[in-house]
């Protein structure tokens, strides 16, 4: 860091929608080979104000330099051609296209009569691919890749161009350690060739060991920047959300009542095989793995989603067979789903209708449904779960990332489950919230419901928990004791490494 | 004797009875006559379709070919192509434009212009008797735009109205698409915009009720004189309840049998005239009783 | 790889193995019910039925780049038929009279550029206005016949020249005119969609605009290029089929649109855009033509030929679903 | 009070383009044609645009469940000759005939509702293929001839499609009753709430517990049986019918629903929209109709204004003239 021009410079950037004011006179700087930290809340402007910087928006206000140089960012192109490379958090890529196209979308290169250099794009994607140690090549349909593999080829893209900064926006949310790894040396690559890059993350460890700088949002206001070196977790917090948290584990053990849900060598053809385990009233039971281990199925199978292949459910000790949703929910048990967009929410629906979804036939007054009962649901979880919302009519779409999983959450939260599985709950949550929802998760637990807490994160099984479950390929390894766990023996679970079945 | 093949492609089945009827009747009369097989294909209005069909029925190697067609000019190519390959080409119902007689052996059907100058006769004398020859005002619905058959009526009854009756007005027209709910909703029309209207020209019954329909509803149809064509069993009954005028009496039975027997009267080496019209009398509320009540 | 294709070939299966029971079908059939001694499967028989397939065809390619795209047009049919006006009627002007046969392919021109004209003009009204396709479109669909109406009042335009229609009856190999200009059709449209960087784009618009768009794609121009291509390929369609006909009724291509669109979908274009293949929409073209053909051979009257072409449709797809189905693992959604 | 009223009232308008487009386009045509605002035209363009418009009340439950109903136009030509057959058919008579047009009719939805619904088949296709099934059907049942009832002044049957009640049209009363009703179960109850959840992301709504199959069939019930509802008007107020009555509706209905602001992606729409979409239409064909167009004429001005109209409506959603779509 001895050139201190800045790579890009952002003064009094102001953008409105209707009703919110996401961005109110942001100004800071990154410089050159220098990895800067954006924090803040779930909505607080952070995507918002990369977006200006990508082009995709258009400021009401405020000024963009890059080297120095005032810029205007009139669409991504132009944003591209300044040296700005936008890795965005909601994925932003054609399935039915290669990886090599999506990687290279908007500029593939070109031969003669205006066709595809295919040679010349395979060869530049493999290069690139082969980079991040992926497991796919530069042909292969972004519509076959998982989920984390899809963030891959987004984050491929920051490899394509010599770019001057490039933007993060939580591009670890649906990657797991592994892939982190090879992200992580992705950065350090770009920080060594002078890249001034943004990140941005909920994820306090990362921000620790990756960045040399944090500048802080609230609000839509810029609440100053500070160096991660002479900082830390609880100076970032309080900047952010105006007051500390307090992050200790939760380890109040509680009285824990008769299994409420049992599985007998459930599986469902290869995509899980003979899973056996249970969870107890007033247990919080954490399942971890690899993406691709199969929690989500055995999850979705719980909830009547998929057929078991063979193997038996039992609720309260009766041998069950759930056949969908409905069934599923009838029979007390809840689903928060791993893909908020997709299978969360309705976009184009407010908050209120999307949260009171499931139960909309059982708020009735007459054949109506009850606007009063609704919106009573809906303003006792706002402000369980501080959902930032302009009104409950705004359309859930319009949310930032974190409050729309938020709603989510609350919509089955509030059907009150005697069973409640959450796939990857705290997915681009900011760390307030996601400390309010592992205290609500446990809290749950305490009143007797039963928890099953898929994720990807290690650090939030170990602290939820009460035992987790670590799974590779389809198969339950073993089962741990959450106090006696170590990370080691975790990790050599869930890579197969660890041959014996629990 | 040996049997023979004869094709026919028809306009639109089952856009209204008239056409259904022909079918069934050509049908019924192939099957009476031992010796003749018939290939019936339906262009459904669509002249690329009927193109199509010409060109399979020249495939399929058809002794003789019937065509009603979808659009006199549109067919000549294809006329020619049959008319190339040895197949004998007969016109139905609605002839073909003058470029293509080369290749045509017969037309049968009514004539259409005839028809629409007695439309004009049937209204102009009704107006006479009522003594409004010189001051009455009508309006007109004709058939589907572009079609043959609803342009010759139109024209001919456009030509032929202001030699006999040269004071009447012909204030408007619009198509009603072969469409009785159509030619009502443009009726409806008419008579908001018209305080005065003494008769209703349609190109064909079905569109004549449909017009009588909204005179009804709006309680002005004692005042008018309704003329249609194609006597339908519905243009019928409200003549015989007196509600409508007069029509032109066109049987489609008639129309297919006498396509089919010229086909077979060309078959058998016969001298056919080239223009081969059956007769389609003026049917008028007093004159009724002379005719059958339409089967279509 | 090879087992991408594979799969692929299976995943837009149906459709060629339609045709093929089809064909297997109406040759058999045709021995029993069929009047004429000619085959079904002949050679000859065949051909016609690519140029029997190009009106409709050569508008469903257009489509299925528009589809792809994520857009629709439903102006097709008028557009059609004001560019096969155009065609004619300017044959008629004493300046071209004068030229004689060499007005043409100057009135071919004027047709091409018509039907381009028409769709730049839906496609700048999707552009600038951000109104949905279907809704520029199917006012187009009105407003283009409206102009057909004007162009001759009712009456249709004609004019005939047997150096055009010698021309449109002309073969090579047997395939006449408009059959090869299907084909041709075909082949280009084809490498535009799978090898030049317009066609991955559109494939990239059609299946997530946001994401073209903030990679950098101009998504307006190049929906508008399109716009004008489907233009031109039904006025082409028009130049083909009235070549060789010589008169336009106002009504012509009534309906066109919604058998184009359904030749797209049995071909495996997705309805939202992002998916689709040239050659799967020839097949289903054929498959269409195919159908009301055979039946034709076989001698079914007017209402089994909508009952049967109706309930084939349904089978298509059914089949179609059937053959796309992830087994039993599949998340009941 | 007056200021605050009049605000409030902008800020509705402002959401409301399509109603704003409406009211422009009705000052224009009166200040061109006194009569077009006459009593008796109002009811008249109500009256001949209540089979399209109750026809696209049922199409805008559909559409809002993110289906298409191609077949509404061929299932009217069917209804309406089914209850005039039965009608002349002694056995049956106007009161049994009516109640046994709407059993089929609803089997033919039902027929899409399985099909899209149960059987996940794309509605395009599906209901296409119905289009043209349904017309065989039809031909097949009547022989292809018109139908026609015979002794018009012995049966209460015109009661439907040219009674009045209160001074009103009946067609224009079933119209707006049967509005009202549809447009309080799409807003008010819990099935109108699940077709919005089914159209506007199904995953999801499966996610919800909502039996996404269920709904879509209901929704192709519902829209059958406002066909039936439409057929019965037809037929009566012709007293009479072509097998091609209902023929090229289909796009028409849809054109009035998507007019109104209900999205072809689904999840979106109103009754009241819906309404006001079909309302624009009717006026439109009839003020051009008054203005003594020629009918082409008139196919160009609806072009122009259905694009102005929806133009108008999105702009003032996204407060912009121009879209901004690079
Ligand atoms: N297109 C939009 N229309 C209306 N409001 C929007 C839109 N996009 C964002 N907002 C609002 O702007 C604010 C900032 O959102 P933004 O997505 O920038 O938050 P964020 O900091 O990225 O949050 P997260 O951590 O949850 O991703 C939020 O209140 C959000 O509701
Ligand atoms: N190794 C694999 N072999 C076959 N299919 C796989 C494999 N890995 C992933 N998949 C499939 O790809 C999909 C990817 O889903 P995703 O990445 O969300 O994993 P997942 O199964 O949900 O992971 P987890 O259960 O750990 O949350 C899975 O549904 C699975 O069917
Ligand atoms: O009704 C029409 C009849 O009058 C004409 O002769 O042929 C076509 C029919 O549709
Ligand atoms: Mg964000
Ligand atoms: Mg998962």
């Amino acid at each position: 860091m001895t050139d201190h021009t800045p790579a890009l410079r952002l003064k009094g950037i102001v953008k409105t929608f209707p009703g919110v004011r996401a961005l109110d006179g942001v100004s800071f700087s990154v410089l050159p080979g220098e990895v800067h930290a954006l924090m803040g809340e779930n909505g607080a402007g952070k995507s918002t104000l990369m977006k200006v910087l990508g082009g995709i928006y258009q400021p009401d206000a405020g000024k963009i330099f890059i080297e120095e140089r005032e810029t205007e960012m009139r669409g991504p192109l132009e944003a591209k051609a300044n040296g700005v490379m936008f890795i965005h958090q909601e994925l932003s890529l054609a399935e039915e296209l290669s990886v090599a196209e999506n990687i290279y979308l908007g500029e593939l290169p070109r031969k003669s009569f205006g066709r595809v250099d295919w040679a010349t794009l395979y060869s530049r994607t493999d290069a690139i691919l082969e980079k991040l140690k992926v497991g796919f090549n530069a042909r292969t349909l972004v519509g076959d890749l998982s989920i984390a593999n899809q963030q891959m080829v987004e984050i491929a893209r920051a490899l394509t161009v010599d770019a001057k900064a490039v933007i993060f926006d939580e591009p670890t949310a649906s990657l797991t350690d592994a892939e982190k790894v090879v992200l992580f040396d992705v950065i350090e690559g770009l920080k060594a060739q002078g890249v001034g890059i943004i990140y941005i993350s909920h994820r306090m460890e990362e921000i620790f060991k990756m960045t040399d700088r944090i500048s802080v949002l609230r609000d839509g206001e810029y609440r100053g920047t500070l160096n991660t070196a002479e900082t830390n977790e609880d100076e970032i917090t309080q900047m952010m959300i105006g007051r500390s948290l307090d992050i200790s584990r939760n380890v109040e053990q509680v009285e824990l009542g008769p299994v409420a849900l049992r599985v007998e060598n459930l599986s469902c053809g290869h995509l899980f095989e003979d899973a056996t385990f249970e969870v107890r009233e007033g247990e919080v039971l954490g399942f971890y793995g690899l993406v691709g281990a199969g929690r989500t199925e055995i999850a979705e199978t719980l909830f009547g989603l998929r057929k078991p292949t063979s193997g038996q459910i039992y609720l309260k000790g009766e041998a069950v067979k759930i056949t969908s949703p409905i069934d599923a929910i009838a029979k007390g048990i809840s689903l928060v789903p791993e893909s908020r967009k997709e299978q969360g929410l309705v976009l184009g629906m407010n908050c209120r209708d999307n949260m009171t979804l499931p139960q909309v036939a059982d708020l009735t007054a007459g054949p109506f449904v009850s606007d009063g009962a609704e919106i009573s649901i809906y303003d006792q979880y706002r402000d369980r779960l501080s959902i930032k919302s302009p009104s409950w009519k705004t359309a859930v779409g319009n949310l930032s990332g974190g409050n729309q999983q938020k709603i989510v959450i609350g919509k089955w939260l509030s059907m009150q489950p005697e069973v409640l599985i959450v796939d990857e709950p705290t997915r681009g949550i900011d760390v307030g919230s996601k400390s309010e929802i592992h205290n609500l998760l446990r809290g749950l637990a305490k009143q007797g419901y039963a928890v099953i807490v898929i994720s990807s994160e290690m650090p939030e099984v170990l602290h939820v928990s009460d035992r987790i479950v670590a799974m590779y390929h389809g198969r339950i390894m073993r089962e741990f004791c959450a106090t006696e766990v170590t990370e080691d023996s975790l990790i050599q679970a869930i890579s197969g490494i660890e041959g014996t079945a629990a | 004797a040996q049997t023979i093949t004869i094709g026919i492609t028809q306009n639109n089945v089952g856009v209204d009875s008239y056409q259904t009827t022909y079918e069934q009747a050509f049908i019924a009369a192939a099957e009476a006559n031992p010796d003749v097989e018939v290939v019936v294909l339906d262009a459904g209005g669509d002249v690329a379709r009927q193109i199509a069909q010409i060109q399979d029925l020249i495939q399929q190697e058809v002794d003789a070919m019937i065509i009603w067609p979808t659009n006199g000019q549109a067919v000549i190519p294809a006329v020619r192509e049959a008319y190339q390959a040895g197949i004998p080409v007969i016109i139905t119902n609605s002839n073909i434009a003058e470029d293509g007689f080369d290749f045509v052996r017969s037309f049968s059907g009514p004539d259409n212009i005839t028809q629409g100058a007695r439309a004009a006769e049937i209204m102009c004398e009704r107006f006479t008797d009522m003594g409004i020859q010189d001051e009455a005002q009508i309006v007109q619905i004709t058939g589907q735009p572009g079609y043959t058959t609803a342009i010759e009526r139109a024209e001919g009854f456009e030509q032929r109205l202001p030699e006999v009756c040269p004071n009447v007005t012909l204030m408007e027209s619009q198509p009603g698409n072969w469409n009785r709910e159509d030619a009502q909703r443009v009726m409806e029309a008419f008579l908001v915009q018209y305080d005065d209207i003494d008769g209703v020209y349609s190109g064909d019954d079905n569109m004549g009720v449909g017009a009588l329909n909204a005179a009804l509803a709006a309680g002005r149809a004692e005042d008018i004189t309704f003329v249609g064509a194609t006597n339908f069993a519905v243009g019928y009954d409200a003549m015989e309840r007196g509600e409508y005028w007069g029509s032109i009496y066109q049987s489609p039975v008639d129309d297919a049998q006498a396509a089919l027997q010229t086909a077979l009267d060309i078959l058998a080496g016969e001298d056919v005239p080239f223009l081969n019209y059956f007769d389609t009398p003026k049917i008028t509320q007093e004159n009724m009783g002379e005719f059958d009540r339409p089967v279509f | 790889m090879q087992n991408e294709t594979l799969k692929r070939l299976i995943k837009n299966g149906a459709i060629w193995a339609f045709i093929i029971i089809q064909l297997v079908f109406f040759e058999v059939a045709g021995r029993w019910w069929s009047l004429s001694d000619s085959a079904f499967m002949d050679l000859d028989n065949m051909l016609l039925l690519l140029k029997q397939s190009a009106p409709i065809g050569i508008i469903a390619i257009g489509m299925t780049v528009v589809m792809i795209n994520g857009n629709i047009d439903l102006s097709v049919g008028a557009t059609y038929a004001l560019a096969g006006i155009v065609m004619l009627d300017s044959m008629n002007w004493p300046f071209m009279e004068a030229m004689g046969d060499a007005a043409i392919p100057l009135a071919w021109l004027f047709a091409l550029f018509t039907g381009a004209i028409l769709g730049l003009i839906n496609g700048v009204i999707v552009w600038k206005t951000g109104v949905d396709a279907f809704i520029v479109t199917l006012g187009a669909m009105l407003g283009y016949r409206g102009l057909v109406f004007m162009y001759n009042g009712e009456n249709p335009t004609y004019h005939l020249n047997w150096t055009m229609v010698d021309f449109a009856e002309a073969d090579i190999l047997g395939l006449q005119t408009p059959a090869l200009v299907f084909i041709a059709v075909v082949l280009i449209v084809w490498l535009l969609m799978t090898r030049t960087v317009h066609g991955r784009n559109a494939y990239a618009i059609g299946d997530n605009r946001e994401a073209a768009v903030n990679a950098g794609i101009r998504v307006g121009p190049h929906i508008v290029v399109n716009f004008v291509l489907i233009g031109f390929l039904a006025a082409l369609s028009a130049v083909a089929f009235y070549s060789g006909s010589g008169s336009v009724n106002p009504n012509d291509g009534m309906l066109f649109e919604l058998w184009a669109i359904t030749a797209v979908v049995l071909g495996g274009t997705k309805l939202a855009g992002g998916r689709g293949s040239i050659i799967g929409t020839l097949g289903g073209v054929i498959a269409i033509q195919l159908l009301r053909k055979g039946l034709g051979h076989i001698g079914a009257d007017t209402e089994t030929v909508n009952l049967v072409i109706g309930t084939i449709l349904i089978a298509v797809l059914f089949l179609d679903r059937q053959l796309n189905r992830k087994g039993a693992e599949e998340l009941k959604v | 009070m007056a200021d605050q009223a009049m605000k409030s009232l902008g800020s509705v308008l402002a959401r409301q383009g399509i109603l704003v487009a409406f009211i422009l386009f009705m000052v224009s045509f009166t200040l061109w044609n006194p009569r077009f605002i006459d009593v008796d035209n109002v009811f008249g363009v109500i009256r001949s645009s209540a089979i399209l418009g109750i026809m696209a009340l049922g199409v805008t439950f559909v559409v809002i469940g993110g289906n298409l109903d191609l077949s509404v136009g061929s299932m009217l030509s069917f209804s309406a000759i089914v209850v005039l057959d039965l009608h002349e058919n002694p056995a049956f008579g106007p009161a049994l005939a009516i109640p046994a047009m709407f059993a089929m009719t609803l089997c033919l939805g039902a027929i899409n509702g399985f099909l899209i619904g149960y059987l996940r088949l794309n509605s395009l296709i599906v209901t296409l293929g119905m289009l043209s099934a349904i017309h065989g059907l039809t031909l097949t049942y009547s022989g292809g001839q018109n139908m026609d009832i015979a002794n018009q002044n012995e049966t209460w049957f015109d009661v439907f499609g040219r009674g009045e009640a209160l001074g009103i049209p009946i067609p224009v009363l079933i119209f707006l009753l049967l509005a009202a009703f549809l447009g309080i179960v799409l807003a008010k109850t819990p099935f109108g709430r699940k077709v919005y959840a089914v159209g506007g992301n199904g995953t999801a709504a499966t996610f919800s517990g909502i039996p996404r199959a269920r709904v879509v069939f209901m929704t192709y019930l519902i829209s059958a049986f406002c066909v039936a509802t439409a057929g019965l008007i037809q037929a009566s107020r012709t007293m009479g019918a072509q097998n091609t009555v209902g023929q090229g509706m289909e796009l028409e209905v849809l054109a009035a629903v998507i007019l109104g602001g209900a999205s072809l992606l689904g999840g979106s729409g109103t009754i009241f929209k819906t309404v006001i979409g079909v309302l624009i239409l009717g006026f439109i064909q009839n003020g051009l109709l008054l203005a003594g167009l020629e009918f082409y004429v008139q196919f160009v001005v609806t072009w122009i204004i259905i694009i102005l109209a929806v133009w108008l409506d999105i702009a003032t959603k996204r407060g912009k003239l121009w879209s901004p779509i690079a």
